[in-house]
């Protein structure tokens, strides 16, 4: 910004009384505002006490699951469409000939790397059999890279652990899966 | 007693010889908004050059955007600017929508129009926040993130994630508003409005914020247009451009039949600030003063917007537009669409040569070109005023590196 | 719009005005590399035209890396660099195209050139430090012409297609 | 996901012997005590994950309930690293520089999916470095992208076991080794020497 720019026009700055300089008159607005907030409602959760209400558990994007099916088999089918859907590319699963009769193709292994996935919700959306689902489980941390992929078995732990307060999605989910 | 010659160069050399100092305000700083250099000239307290070394955080968006599809490239453009996922989202979902030529169902164009401004109120109150804190109060910092948790417990019911949605996909969106959720909007649009004349007490009309941001980095309009700056920045200096009224026509008529007057200071005052605090005497039009002042007027035309959106929301049925499949196939051409986010044109160049995976995306973002108006707004200017410039020019580091 | 602009533009220029594309949802015009610094400043200087904003510049790298595809397609390998101008004041739009060989006259590692336009928008300066940092495209005439985004050292120019990731940069492995 | 930590550390023998409201505890645990509920986070936000961060220093989830509120700008005031967002390549020098200057004891969180492996960038991301851990060695993990402020909380609260379990010295003979020593680099990250030879073990030293 050049001093000669012909379009800026210096201003003086006002005269500042006493109370101005010290800015008295400042500090005292400032205060009463926070003196306000200290008899406010207080807004903090406090987090290992008080979980966070999660409103829409449907909607939620959080840890995957594996849904079983009634007699208790995994219901996906290996088709591919989560692992080619996944923008991260975090899902890797090995299909093989299926031992039921009514199905032709299950994982024998089913791997999703939750430190790489970004919980976008595509692998939900692309499922035809609505096998894998977001549940609304938020708080995960791991010590080691290793503890964080989750191998089949774990996915159908989760499943186990989130049956009762969340079942399965596809009946009502209003979405568009 | 020979007379000393006052103006002896060897005298003015020696008395007053400052070396030039290169500072670094490193990538790790606590006043630059991310991961961005600055490389200061500084000659004692005076900066006589600032050169921004960006690049910390570029994550190569565009060569991912080569291999992905558009469905898939969703959550890439929420990482952009990753305070306003939503207007990012809607301007990638605009774009392709012009390339396949799909018409939204109303319902759709009314739900958009909520979320997005909703989503530059949550990114303007981090801007406010953030710089209260570039200038030294913590309290704003705080007021903001918390009118901000409630937005986002908004749209946390509406798709699921507080802050990386890719909600508003090409085609329309992941899903519907849940029932109830409109209520909750209008019960946070009503206590969320005297929140904002609490921040008028504690920034706008502050005699130390005043001192601090009036007549500091001032950019004269033709250098804004000369420089590219867009938004707030360019508002800031009384240029009157504003996309969502003079902009593609695909874009613009997602806004009609909405009330809106475009924030700029016309003649001295600006649209219907009849009850905000007025223009301090010292403010000059185009310094960082009207750049955050135009910030907090267009968060009053959000709420505005928003309340007409649900409206029109309420009247509107049908279907509220359905994401493209996967694999939709793009048709042969190239198509360039720029959308109003929050802080400049957030612009999407799309070239595809017939199948589902477009050959090059371009996303041209507004803080890119803000920022390198930096060394016009900072040379000449003490040290203490380059957070002070570089927090109204309000940049992100996700959107400027990609 | 596009098409009386595109008559004026050849009859003010004639032959380095090489091209343009009308039927695109957003036409353009190509314009020969050594006439783009006269035609930026005829566009921005033109009062009734008057674009005087810049939008973006974009490097877009036309090569097909294995031959089936190559053979299918109607161009052969090129370059292009995108030029988006608006005009505040009128609020209209315009798309101006540059075609370059891949590498100058054929030898690899010779990046193309385009004079740059930095004289007539400063916000060049930046756009074209980028499509040089990404596409390789050499601007001749820029300020400082450096690497933006990418580190100093950086090998290779990422966004063309026959560009593969480092295995590891600095002792970090790559992949 | 609590992890159990019921160390065997041997009782004190004066455990008990007074009335109510004197508490009597070993010096150890008095020093991990005040350690564990004053780690100062150095602010060191790189992308989207540091809105998050922010979030959680903010009212509502409010960082400060841990001790862990104060977040000191420089890293020589720092005993806590959270590597919040995307490490480049141009950024990962200055990442390892900064833990260089941290004082020992320290700490690395590494939130966000692409902290912790590349996340979405982790095919094409030339520039990506993927995985923080190729740089400096990450004591807990906060996969999500960006993760919920609850789960940074959650994490917190994994590095204040670590602390409660740490030991100022071994006794000779007992050498009682702690389940979770500092976990080291798991590969070196140099493409040219053998990718998995042992880790580096002293990596406590400042190598500069």
């Amino acid at each position: 910004m050049k001093t000669d720019d012909p379009n800026i026009n210096w201003v003086e700055e006002p005269k500042l009384g006493l109370a101005g300089r010290m800015y008295l008159p400042l500090l005292i607005g400032g205060l009463t505002t926070t003196a306000r907030h200290t008899v406010s409602k207080k807004v903090t959760v406090s987090y290992p006490e008080q979980e966070p209400e999660i409103a829409n558990k449907l909607i939620y994007r959080g840890v995957h699951r594996l849904n079983k099916d009634e007699q208790g088999r995994v219901k996906c089918v290996a088709c591919f469409l989560c692992a080619t859907a996944c923008p991260a590319h975090c899902i890797d699963i090995i299909g093989v000939e299926s031992p039921w009769p009514d199905r032709e193709k299950y994982p024998e292994s089913f791997v999703i790397d939750e430190l790489r996935c970004i919980y976008c919700g595509m692998c939900e959306e692309a499922c035809p059999v609505d096998a894998v689902e977001l549940t609304s489980m938020y708080n995960l941390t791991g010590r080691s890279r290793e503890e964080m992929i989750f191998d089949k078995e774990k996915l159908l732990s989760v499943y186990d652990a989130t049956k009762d307060d969340e079942p399965m999605k596809s009946a009502e989910f209003g979405g568009t899966v | 007693m020979a007379t000393v010659n006052q103006n002896d160069q060897r005298i003015i050399e020696y008395d007053v010889r400052t070396d030039e100092m290169l500072v670094n305000m490193g990538p790790q700083h606590p006043a630059t908004h991310g991961v961005m250099r600055l490389v200061l000239r500084t000659d004692g307290e005076i900066v006589s050059e600032v050169t921004p070394h960006i690049g910390y955080l570029h994550r190569c968006a565009e060569k991912i955007g080569e291999n992905l599809t558009p469905r898939q490239w969703v959550p890439y453009t929420d990482r952009m600017d990753y305070l306003a996922g939503m207007n990012m989202n809607l301007g990638w979902a605009l774009c392709v929508e012009k390339l396949l030529d799909y018409d939204l169902p109303e319902k759709g164009r009314h739900l958009r129009v909520i979320i997005t401004e909703l989503c530059r109120i949550a990114s303007h109150l981090v801007g406010m926040g953030t710089y209260g804190l570039d200038l030294g109060t913590f309290s704003p910092f705080l007021y903001a993130f918390r009118e901000r948790e409630k937005i986002l417990d908004l749209f946390e019911e509406a798709c699921g994630a507080r802050l990386t949605y890719s909600y508003l996909t090409p085609g329309g969106a992941t899903a519907d508003l849940p029932n109830g959720w409109i209520d909750a909007c209008e019960t946070f649009l009503e206590q969320f409005e005297p929140c904002i004349t609490e921040y008028h007490t504690l920034l706008t009309t502050n005699a130390i914020f005043i001192k601090r941001t009036a007549n500091v980095g001032i950019l004269s309009p033709e250098m804004a247009i000369n420089y590219g700056c867009t938004g707030p920045v360019l508002r800031g200096s009384g240029v009157d451009y504003d996309l969502r009224r003079d902009g593609e026509e695909r874009y613009t008529e997602m806004y009609d039949g909405y009330a809106f007057e475009v924030i700029c200071e016309r003649d001295g005052h600006y649209p219907n600030d009849h009850d905000y605090p007025p223009v301090p005497p010292d403010a000059v039009l185009g310094d960082c003063w009207h750049r955050f002042y135009v910030r907090m007027l267009e968060v009053m035309q959000a709420i505005d917007l928003v309340r007409q959106g649900i409206e029109k929301y309420r009247s509107a049925e049908g279907n509220w537009g359905v994401p493209i499949k996967l694999t939709t196939k793009l048709p042969k051409g190239e198509v360039y669409l720029e959308t109003e986010a929050p802080r400049g044109q957030m612009g999407f160049y799309l070239v595809s040569d017939g199948n589902a995976i477009p050959w090059r995306v371009r996303a041209r973002s507004g803080c890119f070109s803000n920022l390198s108006v930096a060394h016009e707004l900072c040379n000449g200017s003490p040290i203490a005023d380059i957070p002070a410039v570089i927090g109204s020019l309000d940049i992100v580091m996700g959107e400027i590196d990609r | 719009m596009a098409q009386d602009l595109l008559s004026r533009l050849k009859g003010k220029f004639g032959d380095s005005i090489t091209g343009a594309n009308t039927e695109n949802m957003d036409p353009w015009i190509e314009v020969a590399p050594e006439a783009i610094v006269e035609v930026s400043k005829y566009l921005s200087t033109e009062p009734d035209l008057k674009f005087d904003m810049l939008n973006c510049i974009s490097g877009v790298d036309y090569l097909h890396t294995d031959e089936k595809k190559a053979k299918k397609v109607d161009w052969e390998p090129h370059t292009q660099v995108v030029y988006h101008l608006s005009s505040i004041s009128n609020k209209h739009t315009l798309v101006l195209k540059v075609i370059l060989p891949r590498w100058k006259d054929g030898k690899e590692g010779q990046l193309p050139e385009v004079p740059s336009v930095a004289g007539v928008w400063r916000t060049a300066d930046w756009h074209e430090r980028e499509v040089y940092d990404l596409n390789g495209i050499f601007f001749t005439g820029h300020p400082n012409l450096r690497r933006i985004l990418c580190p100093e050292d950086w090998v290779g120019h990422p966004l063309r297609k026959d560009y593969e990731q480092p295995l590891e940069y600095h002792g970090i492995r790559g992949r | 996901m609590t992890v159990s930590n019921e160390l065997n550390l041997p009782k004190p023998w004066i455990e008990g012997r007074f009335e109510e409201n004197v508490i009597t505890t070993t010096v150890e645990q008095a020093i991990n005590w005040a350690r564990q509920s004053s780690i100062w986070p150095m602010t060191f936000g790189l992308a989207c994950c540091a809105i998050e961060m922010m979030a959680a220093g903010a009212s509502r989830y409010d960082m400060d309930r841990f001790g862990a509120g104060a977040f000191r700008a420089t890293p020589r005031q720092a005993d806590l690293m959270i590597v919040a967002g995307t490490v480049t390549y141009k950024m990962a020098s200055r990442v390892r520089r900064l833990y260089n200057l941290m004082p020992d004891p320290k700490f690395v969180i590494a939130m966000g999916a692409c902290t912790v492996g590349g996340g979405p960038y982790f095919k094409w991301g030339y520039h990506v470095v993927k995985g923080v851990d190729l740089v400096v060695p990450v004591d807990v993990y906060v996969p999500g992208c960006p993760p919920r402020p609850e789960a940074l909380l959650e994490g917190l609260m994994r590095i204040q076991d670590k602390i409660r379990g740490h030991k100022i010295h071994v006794q000779k003979g007992t050498n009682i080794k702690i389940p979770d020593e500092l976990p080291l680099p798991h590969h070196s990250g140099y493409v040219d020497a053998p990718a998995d030879q042992d880790p580096l073990l002293d990596h406590q030293k400042i190598t500069g």
